[in-house]
């Protein structure tokens, strides 16, 4: 029994005991705020191989980090998109407008008008450009924390509204969450409470796609902390083996509710590199950055859309604000972290870049405000003219509904038991 | 018509329904080019091409996202889980999300999808090839579950799950594949050749979801089972003398609740068969609902006979499979009543 | 003794008990520095030390299967499950290892295992925040299924669990942690302050596992309840004048078969809460049981209370849950049947 | 709604519409094996970083293939283990009789006297070596395929005779199917029919060691099919976030049942690449070198055990027998493809090792069979003597015995019910 040789590797007596390591942020609550341990690619810097090129020669790819705008707020390098000022300028809007909204909304949470709320803030960049970036038979499989996409995509505020409201009027009929939306015509899929599930959502649309020699391609949104569900492997093996026309994306925050990245394993590699395990091609991107975001996003569509497959995007950026209208961050965090994160915020640096080459002004900027503001306000508004939560619902005979396509004698009997 | 065994008969209505829709495909593990390992897709790659069905990685997961996106994007998928006991790595998808996202979306999206596997005992298959785990699907709202019990059946319910724009479990009973096993182990197996429901047409047709099928009429007992259990029930209620009627629920999400209740009404007495281990089984839904409304004609406790509360052993097959013993003991046990 | 909410007492239990034995050990989401987002965890792992309370990546898979290759080291993992929402992406390894992991090896290994989760509506969560999965763990051989209902039973069902040689479901009504719900949520919330559950000693001691309690004493009628509906079904009852009993399973596997009986058996009538939804939910197994070895002194057809056969809508939250009104119905039904 | 700047990525007209690619193997039953796809490093050509050495200074292990034993059967390169003839030749015996074992049980089968059978032909170097080269404290977690784990550890042949056949002896009780082994005193965890699910058990009993300062280790398998499973993915990820002393082995024999390997993602890159996705170190092994099989575990144990962590080895093999004794591999690869495997047989390359040090030859190999074989027949014999399958069976009591430590009421009463 067992094996006793001293030719196996049995532990040696001069060795210490074993250890189990537990990964701890470098800084909580009370200290200076510190991302001494992370280091970035200049802007400019990193390669831009060609969209058809074999997986093999782009390994180094993962390890980088794709920027484009420097901190003068110049464009730079193979990567610069070369956008025109007018969907530099679109692309601010949505940024802004997605800001302004979400701002306005949390507060509305205090009010109690609703009963929960995320925010996107810092991230914006993200889901904007990639919007604008996509085209309209595509479909995005979001997280929540991809409002841009539709604020990018001029979706009706007063849906939003309605929705976070649950209110008669909610698209939804008030079956969902608030923020967990579902726009098919605009390309965003339904949303669920449930973290990564959908992520395979996105590589099976893609292979139906594929399947019907159709021509749109699928993204899809997985949180830095979600990658550790089964679902992205599997999402990304299904992309792999059949080479599905699908761009997967790890939105990076290095937050998931309390937990920093290392608790995800941010403590050994980068999340570009897990696109590694499927031989896919792997771009780390730096998510603050609109123009990088933009190309990447662009680079990863064109191999799809030339039947070269999938691509993985690691998008790295800094959850701002808290995970959710019941968290405190800075009960784990130290209270001013996001003031100090290198990479700024994207849309102080998307500003910045159009103030450079000449294309917009502080003025414009403020007016722009203004504009959206107002705009926000009066959906807002109408939203409660309509009703907030508790004070209008939709008919509750709704609840009986879309369970099946048609009811069964269960949800007719109950329904008649409520007496809607 | 010709003859066919159940697992031929479920090949053909996928040959039907390739043939007739280009938005149905199936996959799953080894189902492409070997054609699975019960042969229920064999010859479809060959004949109906590459995409149309083809073999998935092992991952029970993967393969019901896969399908849920392209259910969503409008396709008919029809994956096939190689064992039912191996579906559980996919529950979460299948409750979480194929049947939440039409409600979720209210109606922007859904997931038409056709999940088949093979389920049940008898095989000497032990722990993981021979549970019957049809009570965590009965359960989850908007998901639908169809057992068929002969090829008959097995074809036309495919055929409608297939059709149906609801996520549907459609659970094959294993044991019946080549014949319509009564659990007498010990006799001479028989095959589905010139049984009456082993005569399947060969084109389309369907067999409703949520319509029972009354097996044998009778007057003094209602006996409600399905899949494999509807043979070994029968058998029993032959060999007992027992004026049986016995419902053989065909889907028991839509449940034919009309059906159960106008038999009851009528008998008096129920009896449930199902192999799941029974505590917290399908039975127990059964047995509430016809209390519920029948109580005021019920002579005798409902009996339900379904496996012991212990996982599938091995070495004792035939002591844990619900056999036409324990059927007819419980027969015995409410007339008695 | 001490005042303590359903929080601070499964708190102190975990605290106890990490104390008492240094094989215990509790990871999760957020459970370490933050100590949870019910806050369930607040302060152990700064009271214990980083290795025996710490924050796991989002895998819920991932989190039960590492609890169960401690388990077969021989430790005692008491890992949390943020939500029994997202309980499910576990579910293949609680169903298919956790539970038959004894079994299988014939004893040689076990998973002692603890899954607290908060789960149960009433709070506004919408479909993934507000789930009552029990049914589905319920009819898993090997898997024991717990749910206090007050802060004295969580403290001591939390450390009973903890000490079962066999993997436990633990799961806490999060409409309870602050007080004591009853679904009256147009008038002034109570919490555990005034409660006589409400007081809990601080150190250790543990309540049984399937032991039901009896919350009120009756003779017209038996109300079987367990979490948030005990309190929903006690003020149902209280306004109704009808003279109930009212029994708190507590765990329902094991279930006190004993007290449903002698209670059944006593009364006459019977009705069960639950807040899962209703069909092949947990009430299927408890009406049937209550036939089976009631069927002679029921007055009247057992009743369900329970959740509609929909997923939980946002909106329509107090059309959902089930309040002391469907209570009250049907506690009139049966006693005018 | 949607978006239409033609700076978008949207899908541009002389675009070729989408495909879905299915993979396809490069041959099939008729067609003339071929392995010309695959290339292989010579032995003793990959470099041995040390142990300890940090992953980002290893990233090119994963495409190489570590071997020790080259076509004479000499063991060269810096990873030759230089193994003591003792131990070659234990190593050599466990094989054989792994081997042995396994044909004879395979025929038994085919008699009726068990209801499954599977076989590890051509892939026996992995348990054997990996079972010697551990030790007594370390733990495996292992597949269906790795009796020789507990060949090389003298586990007694009765054991698993009577397991096989579920007679009255069988040491797990008749509860479970055959060849699913427990042998905890043997470091030989609880099998199941489900692939995949113990996989993160060995991470979690790793951690258990870790946490207790104790000094076993763990190793862990999958099949190269299996590692599409999400519990591959969150054993690694739990593996490489707490830095668990256990060895994560990929099993690669190319096939799951008919599916060949590139279905499971082969096609694009190899297993051990799946490594980088975590930050861990992937070694890729010729599986049929024992010496090579031995060296990489031993290096990957000493990471362990000095507290740096995990590691991935894929084991490249070939299954050389069908599945199971329920599958014809005839109906789905080409009928003699296993003698066309380029990297031989492991039991042929041992043996000729030994021969060419001096160490052993023709007339002890014979011996040794004959002396194994007639082990197999009597251990077979004596499990005949209690019972094949269905002539003999445990107590049926023992069918309520585990489901709890205790039986509860429903147990009892059924129990009764069934009168035994
Ligand atoms: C399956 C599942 N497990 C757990 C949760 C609870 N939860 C909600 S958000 C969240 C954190 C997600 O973090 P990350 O993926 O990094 O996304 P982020 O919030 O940072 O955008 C958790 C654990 C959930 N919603 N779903
Ligand atoms: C969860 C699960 N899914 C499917 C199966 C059915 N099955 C048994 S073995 C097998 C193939 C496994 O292939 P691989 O992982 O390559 O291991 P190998 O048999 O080649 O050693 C499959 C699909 C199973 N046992 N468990
Ligand atoms: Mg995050
Ligand atoms: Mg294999």
């Amino acid at each position: 029994m067992g094996n006793d040789s001293d030719e196996s590797a049995a532990p040696m007596s001069n060795l210490p005991s074993l250890r189990l390591h537990i990964p701890v942020p470098p800084t909580r609550p009370g200290d200076a705020p510190s991302f001494d341990h992370l280091s970035f690619s200049e802007a400019g810097a990193v390669r831009r191989p060609d969209s058809a090129a074999a997986e093999a020669e782009m390994r180094d790819l993962p390890y980088e980090l794709i920027r484009v705008l420097d901190g003068e707020g110049r464009a730079i390098g193979p990567w610069d998109p070369k956008l025109s000022p007018d969907m530099l300028r679109r692309g601010l809007r949505a940024m802004l407008f997605t800001r302004l909204f979400d701002d306005r909304m949390f507060r509305l949470h205090r009010q109690g008008k609703t009963s929960f709320y995320m925010k996107s803030l810092g991230e914006e960049a993200i889901a904007v450009a990639q919007s604008l970036a996509l085209g309209e038979k595509d479909m995005s499989f979001p997280t929540y924390r991809m409002l841009g996409w539709l604020m990018a995509r001029d979706y009706p505020l007063i849906n939003l509204v309605n929705e976070i409201f649950s209110n008669a009027d909610d698209p939804l009929k008030g079956k969902q969450l608030p923020i967990l939306y579902s726009a098919r015509a605009y390309g965003f899929y339904s949303l669920s409470g449930n973290v990564g599930s959908r992520f395979g959502h996105a590589v099976g649309w893609a292979m139906a796609s594929a399947y019907k020699n159709d021509d749109g391609i699928a993204i899809g949104y997985i949180g830095e902390g979600t990658t550790a569900e089964g679902d992205f492997h599997e999402a990304l093996t299904f992309a792999s083996v059949y080479r599905a026309p699908v761009i997967l994306c790890v939105s990076n925050n290095q937050y998931a509710i309390s937990s920093f990245s290392g608790i995800a394993g941010a403590e050994t590699t980068t999340f570009a590199a897990k696109a590694l395990a499927y031989g896919l091609p792997g771009l780390r991107v730096d998510g603050n950055d609109f123009l990088a975001v933009w190309a990447a996003t662009l680079w990863a569509a064109e191999r799809a859309r030339t039947n070269h497959g999938a691509t993985l995007i690691e998008l790295f950026t800094y959850r701002a604000a808290g995970h959710s209208t019941s968290d405190d961050p800075t009960k784990y965090r130290p209270a001013d972290e996001a003031e100090h994160w290198p990479l700024g915020d994207p849309v102080e640096r998307l500003k910045q870049h159009l103030i450079h080459i000449g294309e917009w002004d502080e003025a414009r900027h403020e007016a722009q405000v203004a504009e959206l503001t107002e705009a926000v306000r009066a959906a807002v508004k109408q939203g409660e003219a309509v009703g907030t939560l508790g004070q209008s619902k939709p008919s509750v005979r709704e609840m009986f509904e879309g369970v099946f396509k048609e009811p069964d004698w269960r949800l007719i009997e109950q329904r008649r038991e409520l007496g809607v | 018509m010709a003859q066919m065994t159940m697992i031929q008969a479920l090949n053909s209505a996928l040959d039907v329904m390739l043939e007739k829709d280009s938005n149905i495909l199936i996959f799953g593990e080894d189902v492409g080019y070997f054609g699975g390992v019960f042969r229920v897709t064999d010859g479809l790659q060959k004949k109906h091409g590459l995409t149309r069905c083809f073999d998935a990685p092992i991952s029970e997961g993967g393969i019901i996202a896969t399908a849920i996106g392209m259910g969503a994007y409008g396709l008919r998928p029809v994956p096939e889980i190689q064992f039912a006991d191996y579906i559980l790595p996919a529950y979460d998808q299948l409750v979480s999300e194929a049947a939440r996202l039409r409600y979720r979306s209210n109606g922007e999206f859904s997931a038409p999808i056709t999940v088949r596997s093979p389920y049940g005992g008898g095989i000497f298959g032990g722990q993981t090839h021979s549970q019957s785990p049809e009570a965590v699907f009965a359960h989850i709202t908007g998901l639908k579950t169809v057992i068929p019990s002969n090829p008959y059946d097995a074809k036309g319910l495919l055929i409608a799950s297939i059709e149906c724009d609801d996520p549907v479990i459609f659970l094959e009973p294993k044991r019946l594949y080549n014949g319509p096993f009564d659990g007498r182990h010990d006799r001479q197996l028989r095959t589905w050749a010139g049984h009456p429901a082993g005569e399947v047409p060969e084109g389309y047709y369907d067999v409703p979801l949520g319509k029972a099928a009354t097996v044998r009429a009778g007057g003094e007992v209602t006996v409600i089972a399905y899949g494999t259990m509807v043979h070994v029930a029968l058998s029993a209620i032959e060999e007992s003398g027992v004026d049986a009627e016995l419902i053989d629920l065909r889907s028991i999400v839509p449940l034919d609740i009309d059906a159960i209740v106008a038999s009851v009404e009528k008998t008096g007495r129920c009896v449930i068969v199902h192999e799941a281990s029974r505590f917290g089984g399908f039975g127990g839904e059964l047995s509430a609902l016809v209390q519920e409304r029948c109580f005021y004609r019920l002579k005798a406790p409902i009996e339900r006979v379904a496996g012991w509360d212990t996982p599938y052993p091995h070495a004792f097959e035939w002591d844990y499979f619900v056999g036409p013993g324990r059927v007819a003991a419980a027969l015995a046990r409410v007339m008695e009543a």
